[in-house]
């Protein structure tokens, strides 16, 4: 049985026994080479469901304040393993009310960067599909295709992960997938070399670039599965206005810090914010360096365990920083 | 006017012609996102990839533009009797004398202001039929129609800029251009429009205002007159393009069937994946809402405005802190009720070009074209279950939140 | 025409540092007149978003100072600000702020000279790297 | 907004360096600014006469001065702008003395600087709002948490100032571990003679409730606002019937350690600690009953002559209220067995800790105050004491003095030849003598000249027995020597740790602790009786090792702290304290997890709608929330993120 069988399996007994008010899941967008997030509310749409290495969306973003409609709706909902992190975070703080969840974990092979793929091309995808053999076949709408191995086109942050098994569900979509032994193993930061290697003005000069783009749509935060403050955010106010509503460089790298350091002990780094930019700003460098440093200082790896606090919510004696 | 032909390896020459004597905006590509951008800092022009990604809508409407400075001039208090308090500064007028049990005016304070209005004369090369809509559809409102607001910063620097437009030989599956009266060749608001074919551009020139803007080009021999062979293969290259573009709703009725789904459940479940970003409105041509900030530190102050949007959580909200629109189905309607029905209600235009980049560029690839299908289609029928036409908003007030404002009050938006 | 001089925000807690601060003044500990203060109760009343504020809006310093460890006035605020300003240090060096324009420490209100010693090195060291013009932060 | 801004000369303390009539003219250039002057001396009363008339006057809302720290003159200035009519939360100080002109030479440098300095100033008093103390009632009871020496003075002190006292002690009677004293250094006095006379007044006091054999379960509320759970154990006896006849413990076949003994000898599975128990009441320890391990028996039921017995006893949960909160938990023994094991882990017989020894000094204790080796009932002819067992050793994670060892060994030494002969060789292992009380020193000279003990500066590595004997191999510091020692019996000094349950007890009244276990004072040199949680104060061994004079000093000093506190009918507030702007809060409990004092509660706006809601009386005004708070919802008053932020904006505007 394929994962997406148990999927649609688990959605359509939690739907009949009127556990979940509505599934969350993933299935196909405007065209089959786009996967959104599928909300199923009766037992005749689970075949809308789907499980493709395009399933990047984390569906804990429907579960936060405010998201759930109505907002006492019981809801079942996959996670990946990174998603996972993210409902742990949420669960951690009480913020997500576990009695009302019913989570599908779903063991992950890894998701396509798509965005990576679309600039392989520059008419539109309107195709892709996977091989058994490991490769991925994309079609452009006048008809090119093109394969592509697999693995050569996963997510950065997937070629990196530890955790591809959710580490919280109460139902898993089949096996779990080989992941590495994280007594052993320490977190591949790599991806952040090229840029911690720049001098502190080549630094500066790139985030000028970058952050020259932002837009301010907002759509980093209000993806972020564990940013709750949703209507309420600070990047919003103008008393205090912590951060300017002017839309330039300085003040766009200030909104982005602000919801660092908000998520800060309790960002998985799930990439959400990075695939759901419109502008590509590349938020990793933010995120993961912040990952980074809390493995450094902590050894602490964000919503991995149940009974434990943010960080930055608790204390240690012990700690041993500053002079 | 005249039809001319530019032969591909003249790009690059017009381009610098067009640079000459105004700000040129051309798509380009930078760390593989094409944006539109001024022509000196990138000049590899990206006519490949449709649509950049976001509109030029910025380039007439900045998405954060001051527009007044401000300055508290401090003069010196008014004189006490009492030679005690000591500070006497030198070079001060005395106060006008206050009523003695009044408190004391502040007649130390006055202001300055400065209005700032920058309209550079610009071109903007390599658009699309559908961004020109785009600005046509906006200069209604920004433009005093039907006596309505007159914006002088959107029309000075509207005034100021040539729209050079490029056919689209490949629409996207996203694209609804025709749909909504436009054209992947669409010459409404175009200055000229160059359509492409083999060996060049077919240039169209369809204003005075594109004929200045190219006059330097045309007597320095890069445009030369097209031949007719040309001319026609640039009509088969629109109408094939034409023939491209997919026609997902109809307008028909529609502002009727918007209205009677006002308080329809199913734009909650329209909207579930909605995350309420900005992304649709930034990325948008013609969405146009704005905010205005005051800033001041100490006596020195700006008023700027920035773009704003529908699915900003504080965008109706009161200062009372009660929001009429509180609930994220409540915004979600507003974006299209807006484009399909308030907007030409009032201004007897739709506010929406097709281009489809909200639907491109969506996190979670909410599809205005199926919002379309749904809400703008005849009410369902009572037996599924969907109370809205025939009971409108007071019966199902008391469930969804969606009813909790008359359709009228959202009628008068904008 | 010469350099401005640099310009540095201490932000400092009430009961420790700030009174150490004073004890300096007490005993006329002499110091670069480099630095402006702000007086919050504790450390812990420190969002770490305040120093990139600081350096938004054109600090060329920021040193943050509190109570040792175990002596804060609140008994805890120190323990949680610690772990933020760690934190913060690491993210600002990481934005292109060189480590040497953000200082934390803990100063009690004895320690006058120690805080003679943290403002002069502190302001040397940031002199040495000059004004921050111009920076994305 | 209309801000009166004064530049303080203080004599030539600040005009001596900063040209401050400039200053105060430039002032004048400020946004807001309608007045400036620059006094001789602001605080002095012409000064404080020309601010109130400027505000009089000039009809100011907000006051700048610009003069010493805030940690000098605030109150005074506060006070001073209240007399005129404004609020006195609407002042703020610019301190350019201590931070400016008292630590620069450079006049030019030090005006730019003061100039600066008051700019920010200004730019805070913008922000300033008004601020008002708030009232609250007061519950006038006080709960004393623990009946030993220290909760018995604080109980007594406070019972006799009219204030209704409950002390909770979780055994069956108060006395704590004085009560198991022989005697008292340095006057050898009878520690039972002074101490059960106390507890007989704390039973009679028609102000004390004694509530024994009882824990504290739970604390909610806030200063003059406590609610606490008292869980009363069950003692398997009725007290209200129970007489105290001690026939049931005589009849009672089933043996149980004794801890009031130390464990020298057995008790009975129903037992009374000691004979003056207060109150004297029996209670069955129920691990060790025949009828509860093995369902037969009731010998007690059977023999005793009030029908006290009661099997079917359970646990009662009480709730009191109160309006503040002794904590007297007293300490605990270290328990040497578990860490020096060179000293034999508790397996030589002849090796016994202090506490052991007093029990076998005192007349009332398992042997009649007769002085044996356990190992065959012997008088012992060499008697060897070792210090700092469980205390100053880092090895055994105890660096700390326990402060009375050295005193009471001296103690025990005397008090050693008294009863066993002169003739018995007594020596004292010792680092060093620390005897700095009242007394102390003498006492110790006394005892090494006038009773001969032997004093051998030095540790003892091991114990080991050998012949009857308990070989003492240990070395000889100040002879650079290894010294052993045949002894009959030693006694180790073992040090002394908080009591068990103390960090719990801690964590449910919000109070801190140290590594130890030890509770926090407020402030070690200033508040030493007082916790950071507002209306809970500290007496005795809970807060450090100490002596008995120390532990009933700081008892009283506790107790009066409370009649002060609870002398008002009402509580006024800082109003220096965070308040939730409850429209913005996101229900997210960040602040309630970093508040060091449970100030944030949840609060129900609506049915089934909760936001974060700051107990006034209970926040202190740290701010901890506010740095906390993602949404900024939280403001603290007085120190507001705007104000922070304008001042930084103020201060780099070049």
């Amino acid at each position: 049985m394929s994962r997406q069988d148990h999927i649609r399996e688990f959605a359509a007994q939690a739907l009949s026994e009127g556990r979940v008010d509505y599934f969350i899941g993933w299935k196909e967008g405007f065209n089959p080479s786009e996967v959104i997030p599928a909300f199923v509310k009766e037992v005749a749409q689970v075949d809308q469901l789907l499980w493709n290495p395009l399933c990047h969306h984390n569906l804990v973003t429907f579960l936060k304040r405010n998201m759930p409609d109505p907002p006492e709706a019981k809801i079942g909902v996959c996670v990946k393993g990174c998603d996972s992190r993210t409902l742990v975070a949420l669960l951690q703080e009480q913020l997500v009310d576990r009695e009302r969840l019913y989570v599908v974990g779903v063991p992950c092979d890894g998701i396509m960067d798509r965005r990576r793929l679309e600039k392989e091309f520059a008419e539109e995808i309107v195709d892709i599909a996977f091989s058994e053999k490991g490769q991925v076949v994309v079609t452009t709408r006048s008809g090119e295709k093109r394969e592509f191995d697999q693995q050569a086109v996963l997510l950065d942050m997937c070629t990196r992960c530890r955790y591809p098994n959710p580490l919280y569900a109460d139902d898993m979509a089949g096996p779990a997938v080989p992941e590495p032994d994280r007594e052993e193993s320490q977190p591949d930061w790599s991806d952040l070399a090229d840029y911690e290697a720049l001098s502190d003005d080549g630094k500066q000069e790139l985030l000028a670039r970058i952050y020259a783009t932002c837009v301010r749509c907002f759509a980093c935060i209000n993806v972020c599965p564990v940013c709750v403050c949703w209507d309420r955010c600070v990047n919003r106010s103008r008393q205090p206005e912590l951060v300017s509503q002017k839309v330039e460089t300085k003040s766009n790298l200030l909104f982005q810090m602000v919801h660092m350091f908000h998520v800060a002990g309790r960002c998985p780094s799930c990439g959400a914010c990075d695939r759901a930019c419109p502008v590509e700003i590349p938020l990793y460098l933010l995120h993961r360096k912040m990952n980074k440093e809390l493995y450094d200082m902590f050894g602490f790896e964000p919503g991995t365990k149940l009974d434990e606090k943010p960080v930055f919510q608790v204390f240690n004696l012990a700690d041993q920083f500053g002079d | 006017m005249a039809t001319k032909f530019l032969a591909s390896e003249q790009l690059p020459a017009l381009l610098e012609a067009l640079a000459r004597d105004a700000r040129l905006v051309i798509p380009a590509k930078s760390d593989g996102l094409v944006q539109f951008d001024i022509w000196e800092l990138r000049k590899e022009v990206e006519l490949q990839v449709l649509l950049a990604r976001q509109s030029p809508k910025e380039w007439v409407f900045p998405q954060c533009e001051t527009y007044l400075r401000f300055e508290y001039a401090m003069a010196a208090p008014e004189e006490t009797q009492d030679g005690a308090s000591g500070v006497a500064p030198a070079g001060v007028a005395p106060a006008e004398s206050a009523p003695a049990q009044a408190a004391p005016a502040i007649p130390h304070e006055t202001i300055q202001l400065e209005s700032l209005n920058e309209a550079p004369r610009q071109v903007i090369f390599g658009l699309r039929p559908c961004d020109v809509r785009g600005f046509v559809q906006m200069d209604r409102v920004f433009g005093g129609y039907g006596g309505f607001y007159f914006d002088p910063l959107y029309n000075a620097r509207r005034e100021a800029t040539t729209l050079l437009a490029v056919t689209c030989r490949e629409p996207r599956s996203t694209c609804f251009c025709t749909a909504v009266g436009g054209s992947p060749a669409g010459q409404e608001g175009v200055d000229a429009l160059l359509t492409e074919v083999g060996g060049g551009f077919v240039v169209e020139v369809l204003t005075a205002k594109g004929e200045a803007a190219l006059a330097a080009a045309v007597s320095a021999g890069f445009l030369s007159d097209a031949g007719e062979a040309q001319v026609a293969e640039a009509v088969r290259v629109k109408t094939a393009a034409s023939a491209k573009v997919d026609s997902p709703f109809t307008l028909e009725g529609i502002r009727e069937n918007l209205r009677a789904n006002f308080a329809d459940d199913r734009w909650h479940d329209l909207c579930l994946r909605c995350i309420s970003c900005g992304t649709c409105t930034y990325v948008c041509p013609n969405c146009y809402c704005f905010n205005i900030n005051d800033s001041l530190v100490e006596t020195e102050g700006e008023r700027y405005r920035t773009w704003d949007n529908c699915f900003n959580p504080q965008y109706t909200e009161e200062t009372s802190g009660h929001n009429p629109r509180a609930h994220k189905a409540n915004r979600f309607r507003n974006r299209f009720s807006h484009k399909f029905w308030y907007y030409p209600e009032k201004y007897e235009s739709l506010l929406c070009s097709g281009c489809g980049r909200c639907i491109m560029h969506c996190p979670t690839r909410i599809d205005i074209r199926e919002v379309l299908r749904v809400m703008g289609a005849p009410a369902a029928a009572p037996s599924e279950g969907v109370a809205a036409a025939a009971a409108p908003a007071a019966a199902s007030s008391a469930t969804s939140p969606v009813a909790d404002q008359s359709a009228s009050t959202e009628g008068k938006e904008a | 025409m010469a350099e401005r001089p640099v310009k540095i925000i201490g932000i400092v807690c009430n009961w420790c540092s700030y009174a150490g601060a004073d004890t300096a003044g007490v005993g006329r500990y002499k110091q670069p007149p480099n630095v402006r203060l702000v007086r919050v109760p504790c450390t812990g009343r420190i969002d770490p978003l305040f120093a990139l504020k600081a350096f938004e809006k054109g600090a060329d310093g920021v040193l943050i100072s509190g109570c040792h460890p175990g002596d804060c006035h609140y008994s805890e605020g120190n323990y949680y600000a610690r772990r933020k300003f760690e934190l913060a240090e690491r993210m600002i060096h990481h934005l292109g702020i060189p480590k040497e324009r953000f200082r934390w420490t803990w100063v009690s209100a004895s320690e006058g000279q120690r805080w003679q010693q943290v403002v002069t090195e502190f302001v040397a060291a940031v002199e040495k790297l000059g004004p921050r013009e111009g920076r994305a932060l | 907004m209309r801000i009166g801004v004064f530049v303080c000369h203080c004599g030539t303390n600040i005009a001596g360096t900063v040209d401050v009539a400039a200053v105060a003219e430039r002032a004048l250039t400020l946004k807001d600014v309608v007045h400036a002057d620059h006094p001789m001396y602001s605080c002095s009363e012409p000064g404080q006469a020309s601010i109130q008339a400027a505000i009089k006057e000039k009809k100011l809302d907000r006051v700048v001065v610009a003069a010493c720290s805030p940690h000098m003159h605030e109150v005074t200035f506060r006070r001073c702008v209240e007399g005129a009519g404004l609020n006195p939360y609407l002042f703020e100080m610019a301190n350019i003395r201590e931070h400016c002109s008292w630590i620069h030479d450079d006049k030019q440098a030090a005006t730019e600087k003061a100039w600066e300095i008051i700019r920010m100033a200004v730019a805070k008093v913008r922000q300033l709002e008004p601020l008002y103390s708030h009232e609250v009632e007061i519950n006038k009871d006080v709960l004393v948490i623990g009946g030993g020496v220290a909760g018995i003075q604080a109980a007594l002190d406070l019972a006799d100032a009219g204030l209704k006292v409950t002390i909770v002690e979780k055994e069956t009677t108060i006395g704590g571990v004085m009560a198991k004293l022989d005697k008292t250094f340095p006057t050898i006095d009878c520690s039972a003679c002074i101490l059960t006379p106390r507890m007989v007044d704390c039973a009679q006091h028609e102000n004390i409730e004694l509530m024994t054999y009882c824990e504290v379960e739970k604390v909610s509320g806030y200063v003059g606002n406590f609610t606490v759970d008292i869980r009363k154990k069950a003692a398997m006896v009725d007290w209200d019937k129970c007489i105290g006849c001690e026939i049931c413990v005589q009849k009672c076949p089933a043996k149980a350690p004794d801890k009031f003994n130390v464990g020298l000898e057995p008790t009975k599975a129903i037992y009374i600690p000691f004979p003056q128990a207060v109150p004297k009441r029996a209670a069955i320890q129920v691990d060790y009953c025949r009828w509860f391990q093995q369902g037969k028996c009731r010998v007690c039921e059977r023999v005793c002559p009030a029908g006290a017995v009661d099997y079917e006893q359970k646990d009662q949960i009480i709730q009191k209220r109160f309006g503040a909160i002794v904590v007297a938990t007293g300490l605990e023994v270290f328990p040497w067995e578990q860490y020096y094991h060179e000293y034999g882990s508790g397996k030589i017989k002849d090796v016994i800790s202090g506490l052991q020894y007093e029990r076998m000094l005192n007349a009332s204790g398992p042997y009649g105050g007769h002085v044996h080796r356990p190992s065959n009932g012997e008088e012992p002819k060499t008697v060897v004491f070792v210090q700092c067992v469980g205390s100053r050793d880092e090895s055994v994670g105890r660096p700390y003095c326990s402060s009375v060892c050295c005193m009471y060994t001296a103690k025990q030494a005397l008090l050693t030849k008294d009863h066993c002969g002169m003739d018995t060789e007594v020596y004292v292992f010792y680092i060093d003598i620390r005897a700095t009380g009242k007394g102390y020193e003498e006492f110790i000279k006394r005892v090494q000249t006038e009773f001969g003990v032997k004093y051998v500066r030095g540790r003892v590595s091991k114990l080991y027995e050998e012949n009857g004997k308990v070989i003492v191999r240990g070395i000889d510091t100040l002879l650079g020597e290894q010294v052993e020692i045949a002894a009959d019996l030693v006694v180790l000094a073992s040090g002394i740790m908080a009591a068990e349950g103390a960090k719990e007890l801690a964590q449910k009244l919000n109070i801190s602790y140290d590594e130890f276990g030890f509770l926090k004072e407020g402030h070690p040199k200033l508040r030493p009786v007082d916790t950071n949680t507002a209306g809970v104060f500290l007496a005795g061994a809970c807060q450090a090792p100490k002596d008995i004079p120390a532990t009933v000093a700081q008892a009283s000093a506790a107790a009066s702290k409370v009649v002060g506190l609870l002398a008002k009918d009402k509580l006024k507030t800082s109003p220096m304290i965070a308040v939730v702007d409850q429209k913005n809060c996101v229900s997210c409990w960040k602040c309630i997890e970093v508040c060091p004092f449970s100030a944030p509660e949840k609060q129900e706006v609506r049915p089934g709608e909760f936001k974060s809601h700051v107990i006034e009386t209970v926040c202190q005004g740290c701010g901890v929330c506010v740095a906390t708070c993602p949404v900024n919802c939280i403001s603290l008053k007085g120190f507001t993120t705007d104000a922070i932020l304008d001042q930084i904006e103020e201060a780099l505007l070049v």
